[in-house]
């Protein structure tokens, strides 16, 4: 599957021969046959599912190179291929959109095809290669590779600034993306000891090394920081998104695609099934500070997103502003927030990619893109006003189509972050006001989008001069080969909205063992560190929610103490809600024997309580709910 | 005085090869600096044969005699190639080779 | 009850299909029949929601409640027939959202009273309405509008996001339809996108919306914090639950939330009191949150500026959304979460006083605009204002019964000035023209009608339904509201008569470019004949005959209260405040005698002595100008919220061109600057270099000899 | 004397190689019979190859080797060998259209002496023939630049490699006589030999002998010289402009390897274990190597000087590697082995060097003085990728090999030199920090090596070509060696294991032979004193000078 792009583009380029419709025909042809084995991976991986234990993972292939494995070297790059439930639903989120920009480029492209064609097969192999990798090199050399096309597709067939776009957008990545290279490598001598010597990067031992706590907690702490570099540039996080808008203004519109469809998606998908499992410690170490650049980049995308002329910008600092979501999704710790996050990248791939198509139509007819000079298109291409709603409304999350269920089960896990609950036993990092301030994205969400369709679309019909360019044998309104585009997004938009529940039975299993293995790091170890000592009650630093509404009369409780021991997961955990911190003789929950003993709460101000005696915590965990909202005295 | 004889020949090389070094950085004539690396290379033999002497065997001196060879060969190439860049530019001053740069 | 279900999952499927075939074959094929797919669907709907309908008025008497009998049993409340009489289904059709650990978030539907009133006030309006447009999309030779085909579209797309906003189980299906109407209203206030206005007017209708949703997407989660579900009847016997626990039931109690949560939730007494407390912290904000979804979509102030312009919008699409419907959906919320509300009186007092300050504020404005659909715009403001009113006050069955009759004569009065606009050629100026009494008899006598329903002249539908919420306020503990509603129902019933005196009576004017006025064909006016009957008598279902009442015969609180009372039981429990007593009917006497005085003021100024608003306007220095412009909400807003946030967007923009990408220039020529640096060292002389080799080696001699 | 035909068994490879280009330096005389000169020179590289692969029979070698002294052959001088013989065939094919008619033969001759050179350098056991070795290297290069151009850029490299040339290896021999006066042993490894001496020693005050370290870092010094270390780069730039495209890809990677080979021989007396100042004097000539490269080549627009500062950079990767060593192992399995890591990137980097320069030959223009010369300026290749997009695209190849990016062997290449240094973290825990923020450095400074290899493949791809700018040089042995590194350098990412391997069994095999040496000497060492408790012998902990370091 990953293999034929390749020969396809090979071949393309090599038949100098090939009329350049010959080409079209051809790179189509292979695209298609690729889908219809990544279909067939899906039929093979939907049979496999059940009977498998580990991780949802089908093996496809493994085998290291040229049979480097017995010579002693200390590093072996292994061809380890398998999909599980969250790379499967990404490769034919790929599978759906490669041939589909392929297609597009039909009209768009005139000048040298065959590279084109050929660059755009070999970016389809290696992104499904990057989601197909099972062993973190063979994942990193997928990632890396996957600049090589791109960098070309930005920089021969881009719009004037290429050159910059190109060149930034590529040396940005790479640079950190070897910071990334190193911490794998460091990661794969870790491994060499559960190996016997030689390093190891398959994912089934990295996560025996997360399990078996090898990685000591400094060392996680700066391993995500390598991973994150590489990684945060690629989602792009906030303050690292200056090559995105400009690499999507240059690119052309297949580029754009696949840059906002999958390649995006290369970083989110890198946190989730790298930095998590691997380094839960210090993925937790760092959510805080994710949750808030990712949330900066909420606004900040959106608010930049809003005051631009040029359309394509506009919907590119919109995907800075959604890959936020991804990302506060994933690490809010709750199967909730995961799921939507998975569901948030193929979403965002499917939405996003389909209003760049657009804007690459409209484009190809205008050879504009700035919303001065086009407007009230409505008027002569009512079917394209109906997709840009459409997929605008998408977008912006409205409930129906796809993007609400991601968006919302994202919010949703973040606002419950910190609810403990049968998995995530101390709750996730973040809250309410992660939350809140991530629903302003919405908000401004639906202004930026509306602001574009309303000027694009409605109004005052305003043309450049001379109309439009029907020279490509395009008409004013969509064509069939257009339409034919653009229908298949909007059908998966609409499955994916109103009943995603396949693609979310799919990824659980995949997604359960992460969330168990981040939510079992104890994260009142680094908060400790840096707040308090124990035995000291630790007031809540930063303001909450509900700690807001603790204040509220007749809500606060006396406590009897009967010890001053107090509960670790409490201290310093500055992001939850820690004015209670009193529950006596608690040993931790984590080790599973949470078995404490506390006094219910005696009433005051005559909201009389049952007077009781001493009552057992036979379940400490379930108890959650009670540790966050009475007050220790 | 017999005792000294190692040490003595060691500064002495250390001295030619120093010489040697400051002739090859400040002298601008070609074949002055040329000249000047041959004053290392005899300061080097110097120095292998004070070796020698300290370490009472011939090995020094069987690497000094190789040193002495190579110098031959160097000042044989050396002076061919002074002679082609005298040819071409007509001067030996080496600052007039300076045109790639940077 | 699979019948049930069946047919109430048919209610929002007719619509949505009419509305898909007609988008997507309309413009090719159906052209001007477009039409008819809709209205077979939502026909169609309408016979689905009469059964729906009748079931649930048949099995009303039944005790049956599928989710909570279980719970319920053996525990002593006070009022154990809340749940007896009560015919509540909720019914899940798939699993949607996965929460992890086997929970998930459904898509379900409720069918209960409240669902059923609603369905009845949405599906039979929005038949008429929808035969109505059929004339009205139309000019005066009979052919269709641009766009036609995808104006039935977006209205069938509206009955069924309508429906399923009615129809919904739990919260995020609610939310689902919450959003969807959004778009529909979206979609129509913009059908006329060419215009600027109305494409402004629309996107400024989905955000303003999207700024109460903000809040209300909140408060749904916070109610999925605190309870772990967002089913309604779970969430709801929560919070009643939960503000019944004390001291003495706990015992009892604990294994009822068990039943209701699940026992990992409740593990055991000490969650369960965590539970309480929980509930009693948030309750406030939960259902704060949720009014704030409630006053977008209702136009509540300070929420309340996107209705006016949205009258940019076909009339029928005025009277169905802005007017009928869509804007209701914040008072049927705050009625369905009754209990949640009921259980924070700062809640109540926050709907209640914002229901009344709009109500006025409204009316005030309405009473110096000329556009014939926005007096009535703000007209809806002012009756929506009514209905929070009631809800802030506990009224809430007086609210839903004041929701139902205005449905009505807000409708008719809609599409009337929809018909005048279509026989003056989209003219809707009262300066404009007037006197059209003769010209189109029809128009004149439904709008008549229904105006005097609006004014809240006795015995007309209006008239009950607002005089049971001025009781309930000043029966409450609240009176100043009742008496914000007494002077509102002065203003409503002088504005009301200004527009059917500016338009309708004195001279006949005509703008300019209309020579003949036309009364409209049969698809609009008998629409509209059946709306007035509506705005005469649909009053009567919330009345009963009772000798020594009103008139010495009438009696308000009648069978459409009892129909709701399982729906409200919850809420009055929380509540504890003793029923309404029904007695004296003074208030009503005075009501009408308000009513009569706005209206012959209006009379008088209007045709009488027009000269005397303009002198009053002039004497009240800055307050006709303040009510003329709308109290400038919208320059306010601008001023504060659009233009900061621009000016923060641009600076972002700028700060990502010139500081981030200034900084990363410099991080970028940093190998540049070193680069060119060490340049200076390759001057192209050997000595040169041969010096810099030597130094090298010297340093690197000293650093590990001496080191 | 009966040493003497060992000797030539052991030397056969390099006897056969330099009868050959003697053969060829004769034919020069006729003009018909230097035609053959390539000719000539392929069968001299086969049979030296042939001769080569002889010598992995170990029982052979283990004989031979016992009775010369002055040799260290085995599995490490086997992989030296048959790299630079496949990479000098490539060299010879590249250079055939470089001399003027009458000089090929010459041309053709100093090549291989150059190439025997470097077989020498890997061989020798003896500081004597190191040096002759070093200068066998050297000598023939001077006078190939001199004879690759007629123009004056040629004679200013000329003169400048030379002198400068000379002076290091002046230093080179200076430390080597401190070397030698340090340790009375001109023999390198085994019994009686430097190594032997320092392990021997293994009290402090000899382990910290002055004039030892003197004369190790001055070998080291001199040697940097050719590895193009800095602050020995300076001439880099220069030269590798100065000569001709197919020469300056020879030079990338002929003294380029033997100055390696030398340096492994000359750190490997330390036995790696540096101590603390060696240590960080290698670290920070490491980073600054890189460093310096990097930036100096991210100034440039002459290609040719790009990749001569780049090659600095890629010296500075392969030092990062040395300063590992082979790794500790007591099992001696060699895993994380920096010198295989080294041999291995030297081997892709040699090609993919070549393959670069001789592409650069390939589009040739106008030139100044001669008629024609390569493409050296970046707007030379402006759209090359379109008019000639094979070789554009080997070009391009070769680029992403040297930048070290996935699918081609460079990306290898830095991995494993990366990753023996992480992997030796374990061995040198008090160096922990010091070796991650030296692979950090490493890996900025690739990413600031993408920036500028990028300038090269987007003026081939992104400009549009201009007319008669450049033209393909008619010389299909010039085509073929590009033909075949661009292939060679995706294949090496796909098939690495033959390299790999034996470059793992090389780099073993000279620890080995460390080893051997320390065997001898332990078991000397129980005999005479049996108070030196060294159980495994490169056990680290037992120098106490290691320990008084770390301790600082």
């Amino acid at each position: 599957m990953i293999a034929l792009p390749f020969l396809g583009g090979l071949a393309v380029f090599a038949f100098s021969g090939w009329s350049p419709d010959m080409v079209r025909r051809v790179s189509m042809g292979v695209a298609l046959l690729t889908v219809i084995l990544a279909l067939v991976a899906y039929g093979e991986f939907d049979a496999q599912r059940a009977q498998l234990a580990d991780n949802g993972v089908v093996l496809v292939e493994d085998y290291a190179l040229d049979a480097a494995a017995d010579s002693g070297l200390p590093v072996i790059l292994r061809f380890k291929l398998g999909l599980n439930g969250i790379s499967m639903p990404l490769v034919l989120l790929t599978a759906l959109l490669t041939p589909l920009a392929i297609w597009a480029s039909f009209t768009g492209i005139q000048t040298r095809e065959r590279e084109y064609y050929a660059l755009m097969l070999l970016l389809f192999g290696t992104m499904l290669g990057v989601f197909c990798a099972r062993d973190l090199l063979l994942f990193y050399v997928f990632f890396e590779f996957t600049l090589i096309p791109l960098y070309f597709l930005i920089g021969v067939w881009g719009g004037n600034e290429r050159r910059k776009a190109a060149n930034m957008f590529f040396i940005y990545t790479l640079s950190g993306s070897m910071l990334t290279f190193a911490g794998v490598l460091y990661v794969g001598w870790k491994a060499s000891q559960l190996t016997g010597g030689v390093m190891a990067f398959d994912f089934a031992t990295l996560s025996q090394l997360a399990e078996q706590g090898l990685l000591s907690s400094t060392e996680q702490w700066w391993l995500f920081l390598a991973f994150f570099a590489g990684f945060a540039i690629k989602v792009p996080l906030f303050p690292f998104h200056t090559w995105l808008p400009l690499a999507h203004v240059e690119a052309p519109t297949a580029g754009s695609v696949i840059l906002a469809a999958v390649l995006l998606k290369l970083g989110t998908y890198g946190f989730l099934v790298i930095c998590m499992p691997f380094f839960p410690v210090g993925a937790m170490q760092w959510a805080p500070f994710v949750g808030v650049l990712a949330l900066a980049g909420i606004i900040y995308g959106a608010l930049a997103a809003w005051v631009q002329e040029d359309v394509k910008r506009l919907v590119a600092y919109s995907s800075v502003s959604h890959l936020g979501y991804c990302l506060l999704g994933m690490f809010c710790l709750k199967m909730s927030g995961m799921t939507g996050s998975v569901l948030y990248m193929v979403n965002h791939g499917l939405s996003t990619g389909a209003l760049f198509l657009i804007i690459g139509m409209i484009y190809e007819r205008y050879h504009t893109r700035d919303m001065a000079k086009i407007g009230g298109l409505a008027r002569k291409m009512p079917i394209m006003a109906f997709f840009l709603i459409f997929f605008t409304m998408s977008s912006i999350g409205l409930p129906g189509l796809n993007g609400f269920v991601s968006e919302f089960m994202v919010l949703l896990g973040t606002f419950v972050s910190q609810q403990a609950d049968d998995v995530a036993t101390q709750g996730g990092p973040y809250g309410v006001w992660y939350a809140a301030f991530g629903a302003t994205g919405i908000l401004l969400g639906a202004i930026y989008m509306l602001f574009m369709a309303r000027r694009v679309l409605f109004g005052k019909l305003t043309e450049p001069e001379g109309g439009f360019d029907g020279s490509a044998g395009l008409t004013q309104d969509l064509t069939g080969r257009e339409i034919g585009i653009l229908v298949p997004l909007a059908v998966a938009c609409i499955w994916l909205g109103v009943y995603p529940k396949p693609v979310m039975d799919m990824m659980e299993p995949s997604l359960q063992p992460i969330l168990a293995t981040v939510a079992k790091v104890d994260r009142s170890q680094f908060g400790e560190d840096r707040h308090a000592a124990p035995g000291r009650a630790v007031a809540s630093d930063s303001p909450t929610f509900a700690s807001a509404m603790d204040g509220a009369p007749g809500t606060q409780f006396h406590h009897n103490h009967t010890s001053n021991k107090i509960d670790p997961n409490h201290i310093g955990e500055n992001r939850r809600l820690t004015r209670v911190t009193a529950i006596a003789e608690a040993r931790s929950p984590l080790k599973g024997e949470g078995r404490g003993e506390g006094t219910v709460p005696v009433a005051d101000e005559g909201r009389p309580y049952a007077a009781t005696d001493r009552v057992v915590l036979t379940d400490y965990s379930a108890a959650a709910p009670s540790r966050t909202n009475q007050e220790a005295r | 005085m017999e005792m000294a004889a190692p040490q003595v020949l060691m500064i002495v090389g250390a001295l030619l090869f120093g010489i040697g070094v400051i002739g090859f950085l400040t002298r601008r004539n070609m074949i002055v600096m040329f000249l000047s690396t041959e004053i290392m290379f005899q300061g080097v033999l110097t120095n292998l044969v004070g070796m020698g002497l300290l370490r009472g065997d011939l090995n020094g001196q069987a690497l000094g005699i190789f040193v002495l060879v190579i110098a031959a060969v160097e000042a044989g190439l050396g002076l061919a190639i002074v002679v082609m860049l005298y040819r071409r530019r007509g001067t030996l001053d080496a600052d007039g080779w300076r045109t790639m740069r940077g | 009850m699979e019948t049930l279900r069946s047919t109430a999952i048919w209610i929002p499927l007719l619509p949505l299909i009419g509305s898909l075939l007609v988008g997507a074959i309309g413009l090719r094929w159906l052209k001007d029949r477009s039409h008819w797919l809709v209205i077979g669907g939502v026909a169609l709907a309408l016979v689905a929601v009469l059964s729906v309908v009748s079931t649930v008025v048949g099995e009303a008497g039944r005790a049956h409640n599928v989710d909570a009998v279980a719970a319920n049993e053996g525990i002593e409340l006070a009022h154990t027939s809340e749940h007896d009489s009560k015919l509540s289904e909720s019914f899940t059709i798939y699993k949607w959202m996965n929460m992890g650990a086997g929970s998930w978030l459904d898509v379900s539907f409720r069918v209960d009273q409240l669902t059923s009133v609603m369905l009845l006030v949405v599906v039979p309006i929005g038949f008429l309405i929808v035969c109505y447009s059929v004339g009205y999309m139309r000019d005066h030779h009979g052919h269709p509008e641009r766009g036609y085909e995808r104006f039935f579209a977006f209205l069938g797309l509206f009955l069924f996001s309508m429906t399923v906003l009615v129809l919904a189980g739990n919260f995020l299906v609610l939310f689902v339809g919450w959003e969807l109407v959004g778009l529909s209203s979206f979609l129509l206030i913009g059908f006329y996108y060419q215009k600027p206005e109305a494409a402004k007017a629309a996107r400024k209708a989905f955000i303003v919306n999207r700024v109460g949703d903000f809040g209300f997407a909140l408060g749904i989660w916070l109610i999925y914090l605190t309870f772990g579900t967002l089913d309604y009847q779970t969430v709801f016997d929560s919070v009643s639950l939960a503000m019944r626990f004390d001291g003495d039931n706990y015992a009892a109690i604990v294994p009822q939330l068990q039943g209701l949560l699940g026992t990992e939730r409740v593990p055991d007494v000490t969650a369960a009191s965590a539970l309480v407390l929980q509930v009693q912290d948030r309750i406030t904000w939960i259902a704060l949150l949720l009014f704030c979804g409630a006053m977008g979509k209702s136009a509540q102030l300070p929420l309340h500026v996107w209705l006016p312009d949205a009258m940019e919008g076909p009339t029928p699409v005025s009277a169905l959304i802005h007017a009928a419907t869509m804007v209701t959906a914040g008072v049927y919320l705050v009625a369905r979460c009754s209990v949640i509300f009921a259980a924070s009186p700062v809640a109540m007092w926050f709907v209640g006083s914002i229901g009344a300050a709009t109500a006025l504020f409204a009316a005030t404005i309405a009473l110096t605009q000329y556009d014939m659909k926005r007096i009535l715009a703000y007209s809806t403001l002012s009756q929506l204002g009514y209905m929070f009113l009631a809800l802030g006050v506990g009224a809430f069955d007086s609210a839903v019964f004041h929701l139902y009759t205005h449905a009505f004569f807000k409708a008719c009065l809609f599409l009337g000035a929809g018909s005048v606009m279509h026989a003056m050629d989209g003219v809707i100026d009262v300066t404009k023209f007037g006197g059209l009494k003769k010209d189109l008899p029809i128009t004149y006598r439904t709008f008549l009608i229904s105006s005097l329903a609006l004014a809240g002249v006795p015995l007309l539908s209006a008239f009950w339904s607002k005089d049971e919420i001025i009781h309930a306020a000043l029966a409450g503990n609240m009176p100043l509201l009742g008496w914000i509603g007494l002077l509102t129902a002065l203003l409503t019933a002088f504005y009301t008569f200004r527009m059917v005196a500016m338009a309708f009576w004195g001279p006949k004017m005509l703008p300019a470019g209309v020579e003949h006025a036309h009364e409209s064909g049969r698809w609009m006016t008998v629409p509209l004949m059946i709306l007035a009957v509506g705005a005469v008598f649909a009053g009567y279902v919330g009345v009963h005959f009772k000798s020594g009442g009103f008139l010495g015969f009438l009696e308000p609180h009648g069978t459409f209260h009892h129909f709701l009372e399982p729906v409200f039981a919850g809420a009055k429990v929380v509540l504890a405040a003793a029923p309404i007593a029904h007695e004296g009917h003074a208030l009503m006497y005075w009501s009408s005698a308000i009513a009569f005085l706005g209206i012959t003021n209006a009379w008088y100024f209007y045709t009488k002595r027009p000269t005397i608003p303009g002198a009053i306007a002039l004497a009240s220095g800055p307050i006709y100008p303040l009510f003329k412009n709308k109290y400038y909400v919208d320059e306010i807003y601008d001023a504060i919220f659009v233009q900061p946030l621009r000016k923060l967007g641009r600076f972002f923009f700028g700060s990502d061109r010139y500081g981030i990408n200034s900084l990363l220039f410099v991080i970028g020529n940093l190998p540049r600057v070193l680069g060119f640096g060490l340049r200076t060292g390759q001057q192209g002389a050997m000595q040169g270099y041969a010096l810099g080799m030597i130094l090298g080696l010297v340093a690197l001699l000293w650093f590990v000899l001496q080191g | 004397m009966l040493a003497l035909v060992p000797m030539i068994e052991l030397l056969l490879p390099e006897i056969v190689l330099l009868t050959g280009a003697t053969v060829i330096l004769l034919t020069g005389v006729s003009k018909t019979l230097s035609r053959s000169a390539t000719l000539l020179a392929m069968l001299a590289i086969f049979g030296a190859l042939i001769a080569t692969y002889r010598h992995n029979n170990q029982e052979l070698l283990a004989t031979a080797a016992a009775s010369v002294e002055a040799l260290n052959p085995g599995f490490f001088a086997n992989y030296v060998r048959m790299i630079v013989l496949a990479v000098g065939l490539l060299i010879v094919f590249a250079n055939r259209h470089v001399p003027e008619e009458g000089e090929r033969a010459e041309f053709v001759a100093l090549t291989l002496y150059s190439l025997a050179g470097v077989m020498l350098v890997a061989l020798a056991n003896n500081l004597i023939l190191l040096f002759l070795a070093l200068e066998l290297v050297s000598v023939p290069t001077y006078i190939l630049i001199g004879l690759s151009r007629r123009d004056i850029e040629a004679q200013e490299a000329t003169a400048k490699y030379f002198f400068l040339g000379a002076f290091a290896a002046a230093i080179t021999l200076y430390g080597f006589s401190f070397l030698y006066g340090a340790t009375g042993h001109l023999r390198l490894f085994g019994a009686d030999s430097i190594s032997a001496w320092f392990i021997d020693g293994g009290s402090t005050a000899l382990a910290n002998d002055g004039m030892f370290l003197l004369g190790v870092l001055l070998s080291i010094g001199g040697l940097a010289f050719k590895l193009a270390a800095a602050p020995f780069h300076f001439y880099v730039a220069d030269v590798y402009q100065g000569a001709a495209a197919t020469v300056t890809g020879m030079l990338g990677f002929v003294p380029k390897f033997a100055g390696m080979v030398a340096a492994i021989h000359i750190v490997g007396l330390t036995q790696w274990n540096l101590s603390g100042p060696v240590f960080w004097g290698l670290w920070v000539l490491a980073a600054a190597t890189m460093t310096v490269g990097n930036t100096l080549a991210f100034m440039q627009y002459n290609v040719k000087r790009m990749l001569a500062y780049s090659s600095v950079a890629h010296s500075g990767y392969m030092l990062m590697a040395l300063l590992i060593g082979p790794g500790q192992d007591g099992s001696g399995s060699a895993m994380r082995n920096g010198l295989a890591a080294i041999l291995f990137y030297m081997a892709v980097y040699g090609i993919a060097n070549l393959g670069a320069f001789c592409t650069l030959a390939w589009f040739r223009k106008p030139g100044r003085d001669d008629a024609y010369q390569s493409a050296e300026l970046l707007e030379d290749l402006s759209g090359t990728g379109r008019t000639h997009r094979w070789a554009a695209l080997a070009l391009a190849l070769c680029v992403l090999a040297l930048m070290g990016f996935p699918l081609t062997g460079g990306f290898l290449g830095k991995l494993y030199i990366f990753g023996s240094v992480f992997a030796s973290i374990g061995d040198q825990p008090q160096h922990a920090t010091a070796l991650v923020v030296l692979v950090a450095i490493g890996a900025l400074n690739a990413a600031v090596g993408a920036a500028y290899y990028l300038r090269i493949i987007a003026s081939c791809y992104w400009d549009a070509p201009r007319d008669g700018r450049v033209a393909p040089t008619p010389c299909s042995a010039l085509q073929a060696v590009w033909v075949v590194c661009g292939m060679l350098v995706p294949v090496l990412f796909f098939f690495p294991g033959t390299l790999a391997r034996n470059a793992v069994s090389a780099a073993h095999d000279s620890q080995m032979k460390v080893a051997a040496g320390n065997a001898e000497l332990v078991a000397r060492a129980d005999e005479t004193a049996g108070a030196v408790d060294i159980e495994k012998p490169t056990a680290r902990s037992a120098t106490p000078l290691k320990s008084a370091r770390a301790s600082d």
